[in-house]
């Protein structure tokens, strides 16, 4: 029993190892600024679940305490990547590419990283109450 | 170990200083902030370096890293944050009320024979 | 035994990705790059912990894991909207 | 006590005049003039006792330990001297009551003189050297005033600075000197000192103490080469010149030679260093005096010609001379008193004191006139004025003495120095009095009112009386005084006539023929004295001051221009090289410990950590970046305190570090995004070498601390013994954070606090009209600003993400005390958390919609630590005595409750209220510059297709 | 009432649990410290998420969840194919703006994520309507295909579940 | 007995800041009040020390019941009560002005800061921890950053950023000499550093004195030591008047420090340090002396004047405490006292005289100033008392000095006296272009525009008042610091009261 789950760890750690390197790997391999954009926010956070659930079972199994931990930091980080992702193509966007590159929005109006009518105003200048 | 411990902080300080020996305000700062990690590990190993004996009891600990050091390091980084965070402040305030980040006071507008107050 | 392997393998794949997020943070063409790489850098590094902890069966590190995921996150952001925006917080 | 009282008297004195002005100016002078009558009063009632050879004396303990006690003692030479000043200070007071203006705050002028008679009265009446040294300085700074009265006059307010230069510069050689004195003798109570003449001037240290104190004397008598400060002096008040610099203050140096010297004369030293310097200046002042038309100036130069005359005759160190010393002492004072007086006189009267526009007042000021005449005769030594007496005197023992072995050198100076002195005062008289009545007066003159040519006639009459029955009026005075300065009864025969054999005879009739002569070649020797060229005392002393006050600027100046960096470059090298001194003095054995194994991943970090901090240091222009690299030192530090067994060190570290670079890149935002290339290669190569002595200096000693055992078992063992017994927590780090040291995080979150009230009160000061609101209102982002400043997807998320992070705050709250984690963290945990929250939705909309008063947060934190500290008292124990217990509450598990926790949440609401109070301000401002409040969470509305929060843009 | 006291149920669920799954422990204790919590914070954070998302099939969703974890692992297969074994030249990235039907914005950003977490594909903005997501392809050598496998495969089920 | 009095100087201010930030930071009025009652509370509290320390030896106060050297202790001894009190007078007389002078109303917080600085002061002179010192040190330098910038301006704000910044390499340096001495010892208690320094083995004595060094260096900043003097007259002579003021207690700090550890853990003949502290110091005072004298002279401005005078004043004490004998440090003390004050008065004339001048220059012509009679005599009181004449306290604190070095009197002696002519001719030269030109430039100006400031002349004359007291009781407070100097050099009760365990 325990060799079977030592395999099924073993094989975890290894997957996940594979994909964490891949992720990294594709940082310095792919041209692009954007291209190298996918590696990280896919392959490393694979990896690093299937690490941290070889961890969980680990504890689970050999220390024969339950430590969810792991299982949070992986669900924070499933949950955080996109918003990531997001961030940093945006970053890229308004720094690096010029809106004619891309392709319209079909419906008439800008992206919104381009369009300085998105921005949010108040008519109202409430600058001198004070927070504190 | 010790070497590698030693030599980083050795790093971070002469860093440190050769950016608070710059002219502008930011780097200055910068300067502080590399000085005050220095500072904080050099601290933290007075209690000597040992790895995976947490100052927390457990049964069938091996035994603790000195925790005393630990307690003066968070002292100190809790300080410290407090000061950059003022020291910085005040180099914005600077900034906005001179118009230049500059370090040094010994240029044209400070006039050393006082002024109007 | 096995699992000593793996467990050694981890540790050599992703302090190999460490290494390449190094080399990518002073090799980039731009700013965002950097935060890219320094962002996969946390990832990694929480990683490492966590097998640390493996290798040394202490969960001890699991909360700094878990922050570092945290703030992580939060740097990222702050950065990217620094570049976006100028005023992160308004 | 009646002689402390005569020297308190006129002190107490100099209160009244400000008060008494309000009554009037004779009221006023009236008051001061009685008080001093009633010191001169006291001092006579004493003067039987003295005159009977008897010391009084009076001591009062001031400062034991010290050896300065206000001690005073009364002999014959302080019953002269106390007699002069007080009994000359009556007279001035009543000549001054008429000599001054309407406009003169004469208050004032009382108030000061005052201060200087009680100053010099306590010089000559101190038994203890400390304390006449008090006095003497008091002399010097009320002189000051004295002479800077006329606040108008430049020459009044320089005279005032060079004679409190020079004299308050003697002052100081002198209490170097009275220190060695006394250090010599063992006590610094004159009476004690003049016992000892021998222990004195046998040890190494005479000729040092004699040079010092002699410096003091000879300053304050203007004696060569110090006598310049005088002239300049006369600036002042004639009131002032006639009292400080005829018949007093410059008399003050000639009392201490007397006062010193049983125990300070009588040597080589003494004689050649005193009588020579009497010597040159009697004859060289006195050949300047000749030469003057300003009247004062002319008298200014012929006080330090007598002046020296008495030095002269006190370096001669023999019991003779010291007499007639004290016998001219008494006379000078009568004439010169007299003529200073009725100089002022003439300046009052005819408003000019100078002999080219003077002459023929003889009718018309009869009365100054005569008395002129008297004192002047008298200052020429004519018979049978008192001042022919002391000059007899004076003449026949510098006859007999000899200079370097040469028996008529002094005699035939001294000589001359009297024909000189025979010329001025006959100048005087004719050029001022005689001839012609002249129409060119600048005011018609005519004789005063009897205010003031009273003084003057009485001092004249003294002239007269001394002059023709010496032994009557003045040898009893001379005997006591000279006994006193010689230590053996003295008593003197003055007569007019000592003989045809007599050298002083002829000595005198050379002077007053030779001086006839002198005043006939006059017109003719003025011309030449003009042709020639002559260095000028002011303009020397300038010469001296001013450059020296300019450099004493440049180089203070200079050294602290506010180059910060090179202040900081100095003081690191100082550091580094005492420290290296502090080693290489010392003995060091090299670490025997055995060091840690090194592994793969470990030195992975270590090369981000060295890497990254190089690249800040080549990337450090560009701020952006140097804050990413910043991150990667940050993040490299945490988790190498994780790795060594700290998971506190390392929550707090990276939490912190994230906090850091929020609060930059929030300034980084209103600052410039790049730093000039400022700096030469030769400033950066200078740079580097201090910076690498830093750095290899921290990491040689870290090397050495690492690798060594602590010689003592360190207290820390007591804490891992007792945290969980005694502190009731598992976690020993936090235990030792909120209660064995839980001192230091109570400070350690004031200062958090603190900070916080800084940065708002900064922020309320810049936000103030002034050049940095301006500013702000006229801010322009100096980088182009992407649109969707709330993008949807980050609000979304972190509708989910706030509750889980405040949930893992509070959970790192709670675990604390037994597992990493704390109040501090969780504070700053949940700050972050917030921060994520303003960063997508914006501080103002968020805050708006959950008002927390971040000054209480943080005021309430703090008092709930403090208070949890206090409670402590109630069980008798002191402050932050911590007490835990554990307790079942069915249906929950057994729990531990301890102070400690309450303490650690005072901890957790001022970490908290302290960044939010910073970031608020932080916002304040970026309202400030322009920036504002949303009303939706975020910019987009898919549901009605369009932008959100769109209005016009401030 | 019970709307003020759980302004979202289902936050108060995932509050719940991530509590146990801190305290690493199923004690009545914990269980309590966990019901406090899970009522008190969403209550504390409500004021920033105004509107109560509906979301009608709770099984529904968890099924969708089910889909994009296997996408993902399919996903990351796929970029590390490329990653390793395709030459850069002939990797045919790309833009796609991709019209979205979806209106909460719950909905849409679950669906921005879901692109961004599965087969080479990243969204990168969205126009300032709010109706079309911009997304970067790493390699779509038919972007219409990817555009209708993701309208297909995930809006049309977050539609289902959502709106 | 005092026991829990011993805490109150550090817990009264803190909690009345905290207070004063809860309750009352929108009312002025309230917060002079309380802010009035706590510093005279303070006072009150520290002449109950004073006694009980006189009275009694040294007391220890274990904070968290936690004995030496494992908790942190405060120590009551004569001189931290000294030092205390004189705080406290210090405080009542800045806050009347303060409040007279109406610098309170042009900015935020002023009494928040000034109480969280009293308390930091408070703390560092009772605490008997080294590092528990360095937190002190730093809740007394963060408020006084703020307090120094109180106010704002370019130039303040300018100069506050150097301040802070070097200040920040001085508690850099603080924190690698602590560590340093941890690191050797393995205590941070200062009594019990006394007790393992001496028993130090060789192997460590150059390690240790390297770190002893360091520590001395963190003092000599506080201290303005020449070359760590840099920073005192920029920051001196731009902060607001009474702040300049209260900071003249603050340069003691580093005397008192070098003073505690120097006798008591550091002692001459030290087996370890020998006499290694007073080599270093003695040339460096000597120069801060001389450097503070010319800046006197060549001043430009009266507030640099003021500053420089500090830095003079620095010296002198230094040159005193680096002769470690009992004579020479109650002098110091005695000389500190009396700086002190005349310092603070001194800060405080200056403020007067600019607010009235409107100038800060001294060798601007400018019409008189309104109350000059008064204030002219003021400045002249504290003149004389800074530079050292006679009869004030100035000159027996010399005098002190002088005799207590009377071993290297060529030198010292020399210096001190020198100085002390540049000092005289440097204030007469100011004072007369400041008071007399005056009426030489300009006719009367009104005194109608600018407020009498009653309270402000008060707290000055308090503090002139305190000068006189110095000197006329001159011989029983110098036999009470002679009595406190001797305590010192005799470190065993003071050890004693620490109650440490055996060491094995
Ligand atoms: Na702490
Ligand atoms: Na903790």
């Amino acid at each position: 029993m325990t060799l079977i789950v030592e395999y099924i760890l073993a094989a975890l750690l290894v997957f996940g190892g594979i994909f964490g390197l891949v992720g990294s790997f594709g940082l310095l391999k792919l041209p692009q600024m954007l291209q190298r954009l996918h590696a990280p926010t896919k392959a490393t956070t694979l990896g690093v679940g299937s690490a941290l659930i070889a961890s969980m079972a680990y504890f689970w199994f050999f220390e024969g305490r339950l430590s969810w931990h792991e299982l949070m930091i992986t669900l924070f980080l499933f949950l955080t990547a996109p918003i990531t992702a997001n961030f940093i193509a945006k970053a890229q966007l308004h720094r690096e590419i010029n809106k004619e590159d891309l392709p319209p929005t079909g419906v008439g109006t800008e992206w919104a990283t381009y369009d300085p009518e998105v921005q949010a105003v108040s008519p109202i200048l409430l600058d001198d109450r004070d927070p504190g | 170990m010790e070497a590698l411990v030693a030599s980083a902080i050795g790093m971070m300080t002469a860093a440190g200083v050769y950016l608070m020996l710059r002219q502008r305000t930011f780097p200055v700062i910068v300067g502080l902030t590399l000085l005050t990690y220095a500072v904080n590990v050099f601290i933290f190993t007075s209690g000597r370096l040992a790895t995976n004996m947490p100052a927390i009891y457990g049964e069938g600990a091996p035994g603790y890293a000195d925790p005393l050091p630990q307690a003066l390091v968070l002292t100190a980084i809790v300080i410290s944050f407090g000061m950059t965070a003022v020291i910085v402040m005040m180099a914005l305030g600077a900034f906005l009320e001179s118009g230049h980040d500059k370090v040094d006071m010994n240029d044209d507008d400070t006039p050393v024979d006082g002024g109007p107050r | 035994m096995i699992l000593h392997y793996a467990l050694d393998f981890a540790f050599l794949c992703f302090g190999l990705g460490l290494a390449m997020n190094l080399y990518r943070v002073f090799r980039a063409p731009g700013v965002t790059d950097r935060i890219l790489a320094l962002d996969t850098m946390v990832i990694n590094v929480l990683t490492l912990i966590v097998l640390y902890g493996m290798r040394t069966k202490s969960g001890v590190n699991f909360e700094a894991a878990l922050l570092f995921a945290m703030t992580g996150f939060v740097s990222t952001v702050a950065y990217c909207k620094f570049v976006l925006r100028g005023d992160i917080i308004e | 006590m009646s002689l402390a009282l005569i020297a308190a008297l006129p002190f107490l004195g100099a209160l009244l005049p400000g008060l008494m002005i309000r009554a009037g100016k004779n009221a006023c002078a009236m008051v001061t003039g009685s008080v001093t009558a009633l010191a001169l009063l006291m001092l006579g009632l004493n003067a039987p006792a003295v005159l009977r050879g008897e010391v009084v004396q009076t001591r009062i303990e001031w400062i034991p330990s010290l050896g300065l006690n206000a001690n005073f003692f009364l002999d014959g030479l302080g019953l002269l001297f106390a007699g002069l000043i007080l009994g000359i200070g009556l007279l001035i007071i009543l000549y001054a009551r008429f000599y001054l203006a309407k406009s003169d705050p004469m208050g004032q002028f009382y108030t000061y003189l005052m201060l200087f008679q009680g100053a010099m009265v306590g010089i000559v009446l101190s038994d203890n050297i400390l304390l006449l040294l008090v006095f003497w300085e008091l002399t010097s700074l009320s002189s000051f005033l004295l002479i800077g009265y006329w606040k108008h006059l430049p020459e009044g307010r320089q005279g005032a600075r060079m004679a409190l230069t020079v004299t308050g510069g003697g002052g100081l050689a002198m209490i170097a000197g009275m220190l060695i004195l006394g250090n010599i003798v063992g006590s610094y109570d004159l009476s004690v000192i003049l016992e000892n003449k021998d222990a004195i001037q046998s040890s190494d240290w005479y000729l040092p103490a004699l040079i010092l104190i002699l410096l003091g004397a000879f300053t304050k008598s203007a004696q060569f080469p110090f006598h310049f400060w005088l002239p300049h002096a006369m600036a002042a008040p004639t009131p002032v010149s006639a009292y400080l610099h005829s018949a007093t203050m410059v008399k003050a140096g000639l009392f201490l030679m007397a006062r010193m010297w049983p125990v300070l004369s009588g040597t080589p030293e003494w004689f050649y260093i005193v009588a020579t310097t009497g010597l040159i200046t009697m004859v060289m002042a006195a050949k300047i005096a000749l030469f003057k038309d300003d009247l004062k100036a002319l008298l200014a130069f012929s006080t330090v010609s007598h002046l020296g005359l008495i030095t002269m005759l006190l370096g001669f160190g023999t019991p003779a001379a010291a007499t007639v010393a004290v016998f001219h002492i008494i006379n000078h004072a009568t004439f010169k008193a007299a003529l200073f007086m009725s100089a002022g006189i003439v300046d009052h009267e005819a408003h000019t004191r100078d002999l080219k526009r003077l002459g023929g007042l003889r009718t018309l000021m009869p009365i100054t006139f005569t008395i002129v005449t008297i004192a002047s005769l008298s200052m020429a030594g004519i018979p049978p004025l008192n001042g022919f007496l002391s000059k007899e005197l004076m003449l026949e023992s510098a006859s007999q003495t000899a200079w370097m072995a040469n028996p008529w050198l002094l005699g035939a100076l001294a000589t001359i120095g009297a024909l000189f002195s025979v010329a001025y005062s006959f100048r005087f008289i004719a050029h001022a009095f005689l001839g012609p009545v002249r129409t060119d007066y600048p005011s018609k003159p005519h004789d005063p009112g009897f205010g003031l040519w009273a003084a003057p006639a009485l001092l004249a009459g003294l002239v007269i009386l001394i002059g023709l029955f010496p032994m009557v009026t003045a040898a009893w005075l001379v005997n006591a005084a000279a006994s006193a300065v010689t230590g053996e009864v003295v008593s003197v025969k003055i007569t007019h006539w000592h003989g045809l054999y007599a050298p002083a005879l002829w000595m005198s009739l050379a002077a007053v023929g030779g001086g006839l002569l002198l005043m006939g070649l006059h017109p003719r020797l003025m011309a030449l004295w003009i042709a020639t060229p002559r260095p000028e005392a002011k303009r020397i002393f300038d010469g001296i001051v001013e450059p020296f006050a300019a450099l004493a600027g440049r180089i203070a100046n200079t050294l602290h221009d506010g180059a910060l960096t090179r202040y900081i470059a100095i003081g690191t090298l100082a550091i580094a090289a005492a420290s290296y001194y502090a080693f290489d003095t010392g003995s060091h054995a090299v670490g025997t410990r055995d060091l840690m194994p090194v592994h793969p991943v470990p030195v992975l970090g270590w090369l981000a950590l060295v890497l990254a901090t190089v690249a800040i240091v080549i990337y450090h222009r560009q701020r952006l970046l140097t804050l990413v690299l910043v991150g990667i030192v940050g993040l490299m530090v945490s988790v190498s305190f994780a790795y060594f067994s700290a998971p506190d060190l390392a929550l707090t570290q990276i939490s912190v570090e994230v906090a850091t670079i929020i609060l930059m890149l929030l300034a980084l935002n209103f600052l410039p995004k790049a730093t000039p290339m400022e700096s030469s290669p030769v400033r950066r190569t200078w740079d580097g070498a201090i910076a690498v002595i830093a750095g290899v200096g921290i990491a040689a000693l870290a090397y050495a601390l690492m690798t060594r055992d602590q010689a003592f078992s360190p207290i820390s063992e007591y804490h891992i013994t007792n945290s969980k017994p005694g502190g009731g927590g598992t976690n020993i780090v936090n235990v030792i954070l909120v209660d064995f040291r839980g001192y230091d995080t109570f400070g350690e979150i004031i200062v958090l606090g603190i900070a916080a009230l800084v940065i708002f009160a900064l922020t309320e000061a810049l936000l103030r009209a002034g050049p940095a609101n301006d500013r702000l209102l006229a801010w322009r982002p100096d980088q182009r600003r992407a649109g969707d400043r709330h993008p949807m997807m980050l609000v979304v998320a972190t509708r989910v993400m706030l509750p889980i992070a405040l949930m893992v705050g509070v959970f790192i709250f709670l675990r604390g005390h037994n597992e990493p984690g704390g109040g501090f963290i969780a504070g700053l945990i949940v700050a972050i958390a917030l921060i994520m929250q303003y960063m997508a939705s914006g501080f103002a909309w968020t805050a708006a919609r959950q008002k927390v008063d971040y000054h209480a947060l943080i005021a309430c934190g703090v008092l709930i630590a403090a208070a949890t500290g206090i409670g402590a008292w109630f069980n008798g124990l002191p402050f932050l005595t911590s007490a835990f217990g554990y307790v079942t509450l069915w249906p929950l598990e057994t729990f531990e409750l301890a102070t400690a926790a309450l303490f650690d949440l005072g901890v957790f609401l001022t970490v908290l209220g302290a960044v939010m109070l910073a970031l608020a301000s932080l916002s304040r401002i970026g309202l400030r510059a322009g920036e504002t409040i949303n009303v939706q969470p975020f910019d987009i509305d898919p549901s009605e297709g369009r932008t959100l929060n769109s209005g016009e843009v401030r | 009432m019970l709307r003020r006291l759980f302004p979202h149920p289902l936050l108060s669920m995932l509050l719940f649990a991530t509590w146990i799954l801190l305290v690493n422990q199923i004690k009545v204790g914990s269980v309590v410290m966990a019901l406090i919590l899970a009522t008190i914070i969403p209550m504390l954070t409500a004021p920033y998420w105004p509107n109560r998302p509906p979301l009608k099939r709770v099984p529904a969703f968890g099924a969708y969840v089910l889909l994009v974890m296997w996408d993902i692992i399919k996903a990351n297969i796929e970029v590390a194919k490329i990653v390793l074994f395709m030459p850069n030249a002939d990797i045919r990235s790309g833009w796609l703006a991709i019209p979205i039907d979806l209106k909460t914005p719950e909905a849409i950003t679950i669906l921005a994520g879901t692109i961004t977490m599965t087969p080479g594909t990243v969204t990168s903005d969205m126009s300032s309507c709010g109706r079309v997501l911009l997304i970067h392809a790493l390699h779509a050598p038919d972007p219409d295909a990817v555009i209708t496998d993701i309208k297909t495969r995930y809006e049309a089920r977050l539609k289902r579940i959502f709106e | 007995m005092m026991y829990h009095w011993i805490s109150v100087p550090v817990l009264l201010p803190a909690i009345m800041g905290a207070a004063i930030v809860l309750l009352m930071r929108n009312d002025l009025l309230l917060q002079r009040v309380f802010s009035l009652a706590a510093a005279l509370g303070l006072l009150a509290v520290s002449i109950a020390l004073l006694v009980a320390a006189s009275n009694e030896g040294p007391e220890i106060y274990m904070l968290g019941d936690w004995p030496a050297p494992f908790g942190i202790v405060l120590v009551l001894d004569r001189l931290s009560a000294m030092m205390v009190t004189l705080t406290a007078v210090l405080a009542v007389a800045v806050l009347l002005y303060t409040i007279g002078s109406g610098w309170d109303t042009r900015g935020r917080h002023f009494h928040a800061l000034f109480q969280f600085q009293l308390m930091g002061i408070c703390g560092a002179f009772l605490t008997g921890d080294a590092f528990n010192l360095f937190v002190f040190f730093e809740v007394l330098l963060i408020a006084s950053y703020g307090l120094m910038i109180h106010s704002g301006g370019k130039d303040r704000l300018r100069a506050g950023v150097q301040y802070v910044a070097f200040n920040l390499v001085g508690s850099s340096l603080f924190l690698f000499a602590l560590a340093a001495i941890y690191s050797i010892t393995g205590t941070l208690n200062i009594a019990d550093l006394a007790v393992k320094a001496a028993e130090l083995p060789q192997g460590d004595a150059a390690l240790f004195r390297v770190a002893a060094v360091m520590l001395m260096m963190v003092f000599a900043i506080k201290g303005a030591l020449v070359p760590l003097q840099f920073w005192l007259p920029g920051t001196y002579s731009n902060a607001p008047g009474p702040v300049a003021a209260l900071f003249a207690v603050m340069t003691k700090i580093g005397a008192y420090a070098v003073i505690r550890f120097g006798v008591i853990v550091l002692p001459p003949g030290h087996p370890v340090t020998g006499t290694l502290i007073s080599d270093l110091m003695l040339p460096a005072a000597l120069l801060t002396l001389i450097i503070g004298a010319l800046g006197i002279l060549g001043a430009t401005t009266l507030s640099r004047l003021a500053a420089f005078a500090a830095v003079a004043s620095m010296g002198t004490a230094f040159i005193a405490i680096s002769a470690f004998t009992p004579a020479s440090t109650a002098a110091a003390l005695y000389y500190m006292v009396h700086s002190t004050l005349a310092g603070a008065a001194l800060f405080l004339i200056a403020d007067l005289v600019t607010y009235r001048r409107a100038h800060d220059g001294l060798h601007q012509a400018l019409p008189p100033i309104a109350q000059a009679g008064l204030i002219s005599a003021l400045f002249m009181t504290s003149a004389i008392a800074t530079a050292g004449m006679p009869p004030l306290s100035g000159f027996i604190g010399k005098l002190l000095v002088l005799d207590a070095l009377r071993d290297q009197a060529a030198l010292v002696w020399s210096v001190i006296l020198v100085t002390s002519l540049i000092t005289i001719v440097g204030f007469a030269r100011a004072g007369s272009s400041l008071f007399w030109k005056a009426h030489a430039s300009a006719p009367e100006g009104d005194g109608a525009t600018h407020p009498a400031q009653a309270l402000s002349f008060v707290a000055v004359g308090t503090l002139l008042a305190g000068l006189v007291a110095l000197t006329v009781f001159a011989g029983p407070v110098i036999a009470w610091i002679e009595v406190t100097a001797a305590s010192l050099f005799d470190p065993a009760a003071y050890i004693a009261a620490n109650q440490l365990p055996e060491v094995k």
